[in-house]
Protein backbone atom coordinates (compact mmCIF):
# COMPACT_ATOMS: atom_id res chain seq x y z
CA UNK A 1 0.00 0.00 0.00
CA UNK A 2 0.94 3.42 -0.40
CA UNK A 3 1.23 6.10 2.22
CA UNK A 4 1.96 9.88 2.06
CA UNK A 5 4.16 11.39 5.03
CA UNK A 6 4.87 14.54 5.48
CA UNK A 7 8.02 16.03 6.68
CA UNK A 8 9.40 19.38 8.54
CA UNK A 9 11.97 21.20 9.82
CA UNK A 10 15.40 19.13 9.42
CA UNK A 11 13.34 16.36 8.54
CA UNK A 12 12.47 18.36 5.33
CA UNK A 13 15.42 19.64 4.74
CA UNK A 14 17.60 16.32 4.92
CA UNK A 15 15.17 14.48 2.55
CA UNK A 16 14.75 17.95 0.76
CA UNK A 17 11.17 17.55 0.08
CA UNK A 18 7.91 18.15 1.93
CA UNK A 19 6.42 15.36 1.83
CA UNK A 20 7.40 11.44 0.53
CA UNK A 21 5.12 8.87 -0.79
CA UNK A 22 6.32 5.52 0.28
CA UNK A 23 5.30 1.55 -0.43
CA UNK A 24 4.72 -0.41 2.29
CA UNK A 25 3.32 -3.72 3.23
CA UNK A 26 -0.32 -3.80 3.82
CA UNK A 27 -1.44 -3.47 7.97
CA UNK A 28 2.34 -2.02 8.10
CA UNK A 29 2.97 -0.09 11.37
CA UNK A 30 4.48 3.59 12.20
CA UNK A 31 7.65 1.39 13.36
CA UNK A 32 8.50 -0.30 9.81
CA UNK A 33 7.81 3.05 8.45
CA UNK A 34 10.19 4.11 10.44
CA UNK A 35 12.76 1.73 9.91
CA UNK A 36 12.08 2.55 6.22
CA UNK A 37 12.74 6.01 6.36
CA UNK A 38 15.98 4.90 8.14
CA UNK A 39 17.12 2.69 5.02
CA UNK A 40 15.70 5.02 2.50
CA UNK A 41 17.66 8.05 3.85
CA UNK A 42 20.66 7.04 6.14
CA UNK A 43 21.27 11.26 6.96
CA UNK A 44 17.51 11.10 9.20
CA UNK A 45 19.26 8.34 11.25
CA UNK A 46 20.59 10.79 14.07
CA UNK A 47 16.87 12.47 14.28
CA UNK A 48 14.88 9.32 14.03
CA UNK A 49 15.08 7.77 17.70
CA UNK A 50 13.48 11.35 19.19
CA UNK A 51 11.06 11.95 16.29
CA UNK A 52 7.29 11.41 16.73
CA UNK A 53 4.63 10.09 14.56
CA UNK A 54 1.42 12.08 14.05
CA UNK A 55 -1.61 10.08 11.84
CA UNK A 56 -4.17 12.67 10.90
CA UNK A 57 -2.86 15.33 12.51
CA UNK A 58 -2.58 13.18 15.95
CA UNK A 59 -0.24 11.69 17.92
CA UNK A 60 0.14 7.71 17.72
CA UNK A 61 2.49 5.10 19.29
CA UNK A 62 4.41 3.49 16.80
CA UNK A 63 2.27 0.48 17.16
CA UNK A 64 -0.11 1.54 15.36
CA UNK A 65 -1.25 0.19 11.84
CA UNK A 66 -1.33 2.33 9.13
CA UNK A 67 -3.90 2.20 6.37
CA UNK A 68 -3.86 3.02 2.19
CA UNK A 69 -3.98 6.93 2.20
CA UNK A 70 -3.55 7.39 5.81
CA UNK A 71 -2.24 11.06 6.05
CA UNK A 72 1.22 10.93 8.00
CA UNK A 73 3.20 13.61 9.83
CA UNK A 74 6.84 12.97 10.55
CA UNK A 75 7.52 15.21 14.29
CA UNK A 76 11.06 15.58 15.43
CA UNK A 77 11.35 17.51 18.74
CA UNK A 78 9.26 20.33 18.72
CA UNK A 79 10.91 24.02 19.55
CA UNK A 80 8.04 26.64 19.08
CA UNK A 81 7.85 29.16 21.96
CA UNK B 1 -10.28 31.69 18.13
CA UNK B 2 -6.74 31.08 15.50
CA UNK B 3 -3.98 30.33 17.16
CA UNK B 4 -1.11 31.09 15.00
CA UNK B 5 -0.17 33.83 12.57
CA UNK B 6 2.20 35.37 9.95
CA UNK B 7 1.92 39.09 11.24
CA UNK B 8 3.31 40.38 14.13
CA UNK B 9 0.91 39.54 17.30
CA UNK B 10 -1.25 42.25 19.43
CA UNK B 11 0.25 41.65 22.55
CA UNK B 12 -2.25 44.80 23.68
CA UNK B 13 -5.32 43.46 22.48
CA UNK B 14 -4.97 40.09 24.03
CA UNK B 15 -4.42 41.61 27.31
CA UNK B 16 -7.63 44.12 26.73
CA UNK B 17 -9.42 40.91 26.00
CA UNK B 18 -8.31 38.95 28.93
CA UNK B 19 -9.40 41.84 31.65
CA UNK B 20 -13.18 41.51 31.94
CA UNK B 21 -15.01 42.31 35.36
CA UNK B 22 -14.90 38.35 36.32
CA UNK B 23 -10.95 38.33 36.15
CA UNK B 24 -8.94 40.24 39.69
CA UNK B 25 -5.66 38.77 38.22
CA UNK B 26 -3.89 38.64 34.17
CA UNK B 27 -0.96 36.24 33.63
CA UNK B 28 1.11 37.12 29.92
CA UNK B 29 3.97 34.80 29.15
CA UNK B 30 5.58 36.46 25.69
CA UNK B 31 8.64 34.70 24.05
CA UNK B 32 10.66 36.93 22.28
CA UNK B 33 13.38 36.70 19.93
CA UNK B 34 16.92 36.91 21.72
CA UNK B 35 20.16 38.06 20.10
CA UNK B 36 22.46 36.67 21.98
CA UNK B 37 23.10 32.71 22.98
CA UNK B 38 25.69 31.38 25.15
CA UNK B 39 27.01 27.80 24.98
CA UNK B 40 26.87 26.63 28.96
CA UNK B 41 23.34 27.88 29.58
CA UNK B 42 21.49 27.06 26.10
CA UNK B 43 20.12 24.30 24.65
CA UNK B 44 21.57 22.19 22.16
CA UNK B 45 25.74 21.11 22.10
CA UNK B 46 25.75 22.23 18.31
CA UNK B 47 24.61 25.81 18.31
CA UNK B 48 27.57 27.65 19.88
CA UNK B 49 29.97 25.03 18.34
CA UNK B 50 32.77 23.61 20.67
CA UNK B 51 34.20 26.84 21.81
CA UNK B 52 31.15 27.03 24.58
CA UNK B 53 31.23 30.77 23.47
CA UNK B 54 28.15 33.87 22.72
CA UNK B 55 26.73 33.32 19.37
CA UNK B 56 24.66 36.19 17.47
CA UNK B 57 21.35 35.66 16.34
CA UNK B 58 20.06 38.02 13.23
CA UNK B 59 16.43 36.38 13.35
CA UNK B 60 14.42 33.25 13.79
CA UNK B 61 11.83 31.57 11.77
CA UNK B 62 9.63 29.61 12.78
CA UNK B 63 7.65 27.01 10.59
CA UNK B 64 4.56 24.57 11.28
CA UNK B 65 2.51 21.80 10.86
CA UNK B 66 -0.12 24.16 11.09
CA UNK B 67 -3.33 22.02 11.00
CA UNK B 68 -2.17 20.26 13.94
CA UNK B 69 -0.66 22.99 15.57
CA UNK B 70 -3.53 24.40 16.12
CA UNK B 71 -5.68 21.42 17.11
CA UNK B 72 -2.84 20.90 19.66
CA UNK B 73 -3.00 24.49 20.77
CA UNK B 74 -6.71 24.17 21.08
CA UNK B 75 -6.21 20.75 23.49
CA UNK B 76 -4.09 22.94 25.57
CA UNK B 77 -6.79 25.32 26.32
CA UNK B 78 -9.17 22.66 26.85
CA UNK B 79 -7.31 21.56 29.16
CA UNK B 80 -5.69 24.57 31.28
CA UNK B 81 -9.74 25.56 31.32
CA UNK B 82 -10.63 22.09 32.89
CA UNK B 83 -7.26 22.08 35.16
CA UNK B 84 -7.85 25.95 36.32
CA UNK B 85 -10.51 27.83 37.19
CA UNK B 86 -9.63 30.68 34.33
CA UNK B 87 -11.64 33.47 32.82
CA UNK B 88 -9.80 33.92 29.65
CA UNK B 89 -7.05 31.46 27.95
CA UNK B 90 -5.92 33.37 24.81
CA UNK B 91 -2.93 31.36 22.90
CA UNK B 92 -1.11 32.96 19.54
CA UNK B 93 2.13 32.08 17.61
CA UNK B 94 3.59 33.73 15.20
CA UNK B 95 5.19 31.53 12.14
CA UNK B 96 7.60 33.16 9.48
CA UNK B 97 10.38 35.06 10.42
CA UNK B 98 10.65 36.62 13.76
CA UNK B 99 12.56 39.64 14.53
CA UNK B 100 15.16 40.54 17.69
CA UNK B 101 12.62 41.40 20.45
CA UNK B 102 9.58 40.59 18.72
CA UNK B 103 7.16 38.20 19.96
CA UNK B 104 6.95 35.03 19.13
CA UNK B 105 4.81 33.34 21.33
CA UNK B 106 1.41 35.06 23.63
CA UNK B 107 0.42 33.72 26.06
CA UNK B 108 -2.11 35.59 28.40
CA UNK B 109 -4.30 33.94 30.70
CA UNK B 110 -7.18 35.87 33.36
CA UNK B 111 -8.76 34.10 36.07
CA UNK B 112 -10.81 35.87 39.57
CA UNK B 113 -7.62 34.59 41.80
CA UNK B 114 -4.06 35.17 40.87
CA UNK B 115 -2.84 31.55 41.42
CA UNK B 116 -4.97 29.65 38.77
CA UNK B 117 -3.77 32.22 36.14
CA UNK B 118 0.09 32.05 37.29
CA UNK B 119 0.01 28.55 37.57
CA UNK B 120 -1.88 28.03 33.91
CA UNK B 121 0.47 30.42 32.37
CA UNK B 122 3.59 28.51 33.55
CA UNK B 123 1.87 24.92 32.30
CA UNK B 124 0.81 26.20 29.39
CA UNK B 125 4.48 27.68 28.04
CA UNK B 126 5.99 24.33 29.38
CA UNK B 127 3.64 21.83 27.38
CA UNK B 128 3.30 24.43 24.57
CA UNK B 129 7.09 23.76 24.19
CA UNK B 130 6.56 19.91 24.54
CA UNK B 131 3.94 18.88 22.04
CA UNK B 132 2.55 21.29 19.52
CA UNK B 133 4.74 20.72 16.06
CA UNK B 134 6.27 23.86 15.54
CA UNK B 135 9.96 24.62 14.89
CA UNK B 136 12.44 27.12 15.06
CA UNK B 137 15.32 28.01 12.96
CA UNK B 138 18.14 29.91 14.33
CA UNK B 139 19.45 32.53 11.73
CA UNK B 140 22.86 33.15 12.73
CA UNK B 141 24.44 36.33 12.18
CA UNK B 142 27.50 34.95 10.54
CA UNK B 143 25.09 33.69 7.88
CA UNK B 144 24.86 29.93 9.49
CA UNK B 145 20.97 28.76 9.58
CA UNK B 146 20.22 25.78 12.18
CA UNK B 147 17.20 24.36 13.10
CA UNK B 148 16.39 23.85 16.28
CA UNK B 149 15.64 20.15 17.85
CA UNK B 150 15.91 20.17 21.56
CA UNK B 151 16.31 17.14 23.98
CA UNK B 152 13.89 17.39 26.35
CA UNK B 153 15.51 18.18 28.86
CA UNK B 154 16.59 21.39 26.83
CA UNK B 155 13.31 23.00 26.28
CA UNK C 1 12.27 54.72 38.71
CA UNK C 2 9.33 55.97 40.03
CA UNK C 3 7.02 52.79 41.37
CA UNK C 4 3.74 54.77 42.48
CA UNK C 5 1.19 56.58 40.33
CA UNK C 6 -2.01 58.32 40.30
CA UNK C 7 -2.48 57.69 36.41
CA UNK C 8 -3.82 54.43 34.50
CA UNK C 9 -0.84 52.05 33.77
CA UNK C 10 1.00 51.86 30.56
CA UNK C 11 1.23 48.58 30.60
CA UNK C 12 2.16 48.40 27.07
CA UNK C 13 5.21 50.75 27.36
CA UNK C 14 6.30 48.71 30.46
CA UNK C 15 6.24 45.22 27.88
CA UNK C 16 8.17 47.39 25.37
CA UNK C 17 10.77 48.41 27.36
CA UNK C 18 11.23 44.84 29.02
CA UNK C 19 11.75 43.44 25.40
CA UNK C 20 15.35 44.31 24.93
CA UNK C 21 17.61 41.96 22.64
CA UNK C 22 19.15 40.24 26.00
CA UNK C 23 15.75 38.58 26.77
CA UNK C 24 13.83 35.89 25.81
CA UNK C 25 11.12 35.58 27.75
CA UNK C 26 8.40 38.19 29.33
CA UNK C 27 6.26 37.60 32.13
CA UNK C 28 4.04 39.87 33.05
CA UNK C 29 1.43 39.84 36.18
CA UNK C 30 -1.65 42.33 36.37
CA UNK C 31 -3.67 43.10 39.27
CA UNK C 32 -7.12 44.06 37.93
CA UNK C 33 -10.24 45.30 39.94
CA UNK C 34 -12.80 42.42 39.60
CA UNK C 35 -16.63 43.49 39.86
CA UNK C 36 -17.64 40.34 41.89
CA UNK C 37 -16.25 38.78 44.80
CA UNK C 38 -17.96 35.83 46.06
CA UNK C 39 -17.95 34.41 50.14
CA UNK C 40 -16.44 30.73 49.87
CA UNK C 41 -13.37 31.97 47.91
CA UNK C 42 -12.64 35.17 48.64
CA UNK C 43 -10.24 36.85 51.51
CA UNK C 44 -12.36 38.13 54.87
CA UNK C 45 -15.18 36.82 56.48
CA UNK C 46 -16.92 40.79 56.84
CA UNK C 47 -16.65 41.48 53.19
CA UNK C 48 -19.56 39.67 51.60
CA UNK C 49 -21.71 39.52 55.52
CA UNK C 50 -23.10 36.30 56.57
CA UNK C 51 -24.88 35.09 53.80
CA UNK C 52 -21.72 33.95 51.92
CA UNK C 53 -22.74 35.27 48.64
CA UNK C 54 -21.31 37.30 46.13
CA UNK C 55 -21.26 40.97 46.62
CA UNK C 56 -20.36 43.40 43.73
CA UNK C 57 -17.83 45.91 43.56
CA UNK C 58 -18.30 49.43 41.99
CA UNK C 59 -14.73 50.69 42.28
CA UNK C 60 -11.42 49.91 44.44
CA UNK C 61 -9.32 52.37 46.16
CA UNK C 62 -5.39 52.06 46.82
CA UNK C 63 -3.95 54.44 49.73
CA UNK C 64 -0.44 53.99 50.32
CA UNK C 65 2.37 55.02 52.94
CA UNK C 66 3.92 56.28 49.74
CA UNK C 67 7.65 56.95 51.06
CA UNK C 68 8.10 53.66 52.37
CA UNK C 69 6.26 51.71 49.56
CA UNK C 70 8.25 53.42 46.88
CA UNK C 71 11.03 52.02 48.94
CA UNK C 72 9.58 48.80 49.92
CA UNK C 73 8.90 47.94 46.46
CA UNK C 74 12.64 49.26 45.15
CA UNK C 75 13.78 46.76 47.71
CA UNK C 76 11.50 43.70 46.14
CA UNK C 77 13.59 44.91 42.43
CA UNK C 78 16.57 44.54 44.48
CA UNK C 79 15.98 41.14 45.64
CA UNK C 80 14.43 39.90 42.79
CA UNK C 81 17.32 40.69 40.74
CA UNK C 82 19.80 39.33 43.43
CA UNK C 83 17.70 35.98 43.26
CA UNK C 84 17.07 35.45 40.08
CA UNK C 85 19.44 36.40 36.35
CA UNK C 86 16.85 39.34 35.16
CA UNK C 87 16.88 41.34 31.96
CA UNK C 88 14.62 44.18 33.72
CA UNK C 89 12.41 43.98 36.59
CA UNK C 90 9.54 46.94 36.31
CA UNK C 91 7.11 47.31 39.25
CA UNK C 92 4.05 49.96 39.13
CA UNK C 93 1.29 50.53 41.49
CA UNK C 94 -2.05 52.54 40.84
CA UNK C 95 -2.61 55.03 44.09
CA UNK C 96 -6.55 56.14 44.12
CA UNK C 97 -9.31 54.63 42.42
CA UNK C 98 -9.00 52.02 39.75
CA UNK C 99 -12.36 51.29 37.69
CA UNK C 100 -13.18 47.73 37.39
CA UNK C 101 -11.02 45.95 34.62
CA UNK C 102 -8.63 48.28 34.92
CA UNK C 103 -5.03 47.87 36.19
CA UNK C 104 -4.12 48.20 39.70
CA UNK C 105 -0.28 46.89 39.57
CA UNK C 106 1.81 45.74 37.15
CA UNK C 107 4.83 43.68 37.10
CA UNK C 108 6.81 42.85 33.96
CA UNK C 109 10.13 41.09 34.06
CA UNK C 110 12.12 39.76 31.34
CA UNK C 111 15.38 37.50 30.99
CA UNK C 112 17.34 35.15 28.72
CA UNK C 113 15.35 32.08 29.69
CA UNK C 114 11.69 31.50 31.18
CA UNK C 115 12.09 30.02 34.37
CA UNK C 116 14.15 32.99 36.27
CA UNK C 117 11.14 35.14 34.81
CA UNK C 118 8.27 33.38 36.08
CA UNK C 119 9.54 32.51 39.20
CA UNK C 120 10.73 36.01 39.77
CA UNK C 121 6.62 37.21 38.82
CA UNK C 122 5.02 34.90 40.91
CA UNK C 123 7.81 35.98 43.77
CA UNK C 124 7.37 39.69 42.99
CA UNK C 125 3.41 39.50 43.28
CA UNK C 126 3.50 37.47 46.20
CA UNK C 127 5.96 39.46 48.46
CA UNK C 128 4.22 42.68 46.98
CA UNK C 129 1.26 41.92 48.72
CA UNK C 130 2.77 40.68 51.93
CA UNK C 131 5.07 43.59 52.28
CA UNK C 132 4.48 46.70 50.77
CA UNK C 133 2.25 49.67 52.40
CA UNK C 134 -0.62 49.54 49.82
CA UNK C 135 -4.08 49.09 51.36
CA UNK C 136 -7.24 48.84 49.12
CA UNK C 137 -10.51 49.96 50.26
CA UNK C 138 -13.62 48.34 48.66
CA UNK C 139 -16.10 50.29 47.27
CA UNK C 140 -18.90 48.12 46.71
CA UNK C 141 -22.30 48.80 44.50
CA UNK C 142 -24.27 49.41 47.71
CA UNK C 143 -22.65 52.29 48.91
CA UNK C 144 -20.76 50.67 51.73
CA UNK C 145 -17.05 50.90 51.50
CA UNK C 146 -14.24 48.66 53.66
CA UNK C 147 -10.32 48.68 54.01
CA UNK C 148 -9.29 45.30 52.99
CA UNK C 149 -7.12 44.03 56.26
CA UNK C 150 -6.79 40.38 54.84
CA UNK C 151 -4.87 37.69 57.62
CA UNK C 152 -1.52 36.58 55.81
CA UNK C 153 -3.45 33.05 54.30
CA UNK C 154 -6.24 35.29 53.01
CA UNK C 155 -3.47 37.34 50.34
CA UNK D 1 9.38 62.71 75.05
CA UNK D 2 7.00 63.24 71.86
CA UNK D 3 6.41 60.98 69.00
CA UNK D 4 4.50 61.31 66.01
CA UNK D 5 2.52 58.15 64.89
CA UNK D 6 1.51 58.30 60.91
CA UNK D 7 -1.95 56.62 60.41
CA UNK D 8 -3.33 54.71 57.39
CA UNK D 9 -6.49 52.56 55.88
CA UNK D 10 -8.63 51.55 58.99
CA UNK D 11 -6.48 52.93 61.67
CA UNK D 12 -6.47 56.70 60.29
CA UNK D 13 -10.32 55.68 59.43
CA UNK D 14 -10.75 54.46 63.39
CA UNK D 15 -9.11 57.57 64.76
CA UNK D 16 -10.13 59.82 62.09
CA UNK D 17 -6.69 61.86 61.69
CA UNK D 18 -4.34 60.95 59.95
CA UNK D 19 -1.42 61.44 62.12
CA UNK D 20 -1.37 62.04 66.17
CA UNK D 21 0.93 63.22 68.53
CA UNK D 22 1.90 61.05 71.87
CA UNK D 23 3.67 61.59 75.11
CA UNK D 24 5.79 58.86 76.06
CA UNK D 25 8.21 58.19 78.30
CA UNK D 26 11.86 58.21 77.10
CA UNK D 27 13.29 55.64 75.72
CA UNK D 28 10.22 54.03 75.52
CA UNK D 29 9.89 50.96 72.73
CA UNK D 30 7.19 50.39 70.02
CA UNK D 31 5.08 47.60 72.57
CA UNK D 32 4.35 51.09 75.16
CA UNK D 33 3.09 52.88 72.06
CA UNK D 34 1.23 49.92 71.15
CA UNK D 35 -0.27 49.55 74.99
CA UNK D 36 -0.83 53.62 74.74
CA UNK D 37 -2.97 53.45 71.47
CA UNK D 38 -4.75 50.55 72.64
CA UNK D 39 -5.79 52.71 75.91
CA UNK D 40 -6.68 55.96 73.73
CA UNK D 41 -8.85 54.04 70.85
CA UNK D 42 -10.58 51.68 72.32
CA UNK D 43 -11.84 50.53 68.69
CA UNK D 44 -8.56 50.24 66.97
CA UNK D 45 -8.41 46.48 69.43
CA UNK D 46 -8.85 44.13 67.15
CA UNK D 47 -6.46 45.30 64.68
CA UNK D 48 -3.41 46.16 66.66
CA UNK D 49 -2.50 42.45 66.96
CA UNK D 50 -1.83 42.64 63.51
CA UNK D 51 -0.33 45.98 63.02
CA UNK D 52 3.32 46.44 62.66
CA UNK D 53 5.44 49.13 63.12
CA UNK D 54 7.71 51.42 60.53
CA UNK D 55 9.95 53.57 61.67
CA UNK D 56 11.57 56.42 59.80
CA UNK D 57 9.86 54.06 57.18
CA UNK D 58 11.37 50.91 57.49
CA UNK D 59 10.21 47.62 59.73
CA UNK D 60 11.31 47.34 63.06
CA UNK D 61 10.80 45.10 65.92
CA UNK D 62 8.49 45.81 68.58
CA UNK D 63 10.98 45.61 71.13
CA UNK D 64 12.93 48.82 69.43
CA UNK D 65 13.70 51.73 71.59
CA UNK D 66 11.72 55.15 70.22
CA UNK D 67 13.60 58.65 69.88
CA UNK D 68 12.29 62.30 70.59
CA UNK D 69 10.62 63.48 66.99
CA UNK D 70 10.88 59.41 65.40
CA UNK D 71 8.98 59.17 62.71
CA UNK D 72 6.67 56.16 63.53
CA UNK D 73 3.93 54.46 61.25
CA UNK D 74 1.41 52.09 62.14
CA UNK D 75 0.64 49.66 59.20
CA UNK D 76 -2.30 47.55 59.51
CA UNK D 77 -2.21 44.18 57.23
CA UNK D 78 -1.47 45.52 53.70
CA UNK D 79 -3.82 44.57 50.76
CA UNK D 80 -2.16 46.12 47.70
CA UNK D 81 -1.31 44.04 44.74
Amino acid sequence: MKVTVKLFAAVRDIVDQCEVMLELEDHATLEMLRAKMSEKYPPLRPLLPQTLFAVNAQYVPDSTPLEENSDIAMIPPVSGG
Amino acid sequence: MIHLTDQPIDTTALIDQARTPEAGAVVVFLGITRQFTSGSKDAGEDLTGASGGVRETSMLQYDAYREMAEQEIAKLVTEANRRWSLVECLIVHRLGTVPLTEVSVAIVVSSAHRRAALAAGEWLIDTLKERVPIWKKECWADGQTAWVHPLPKER
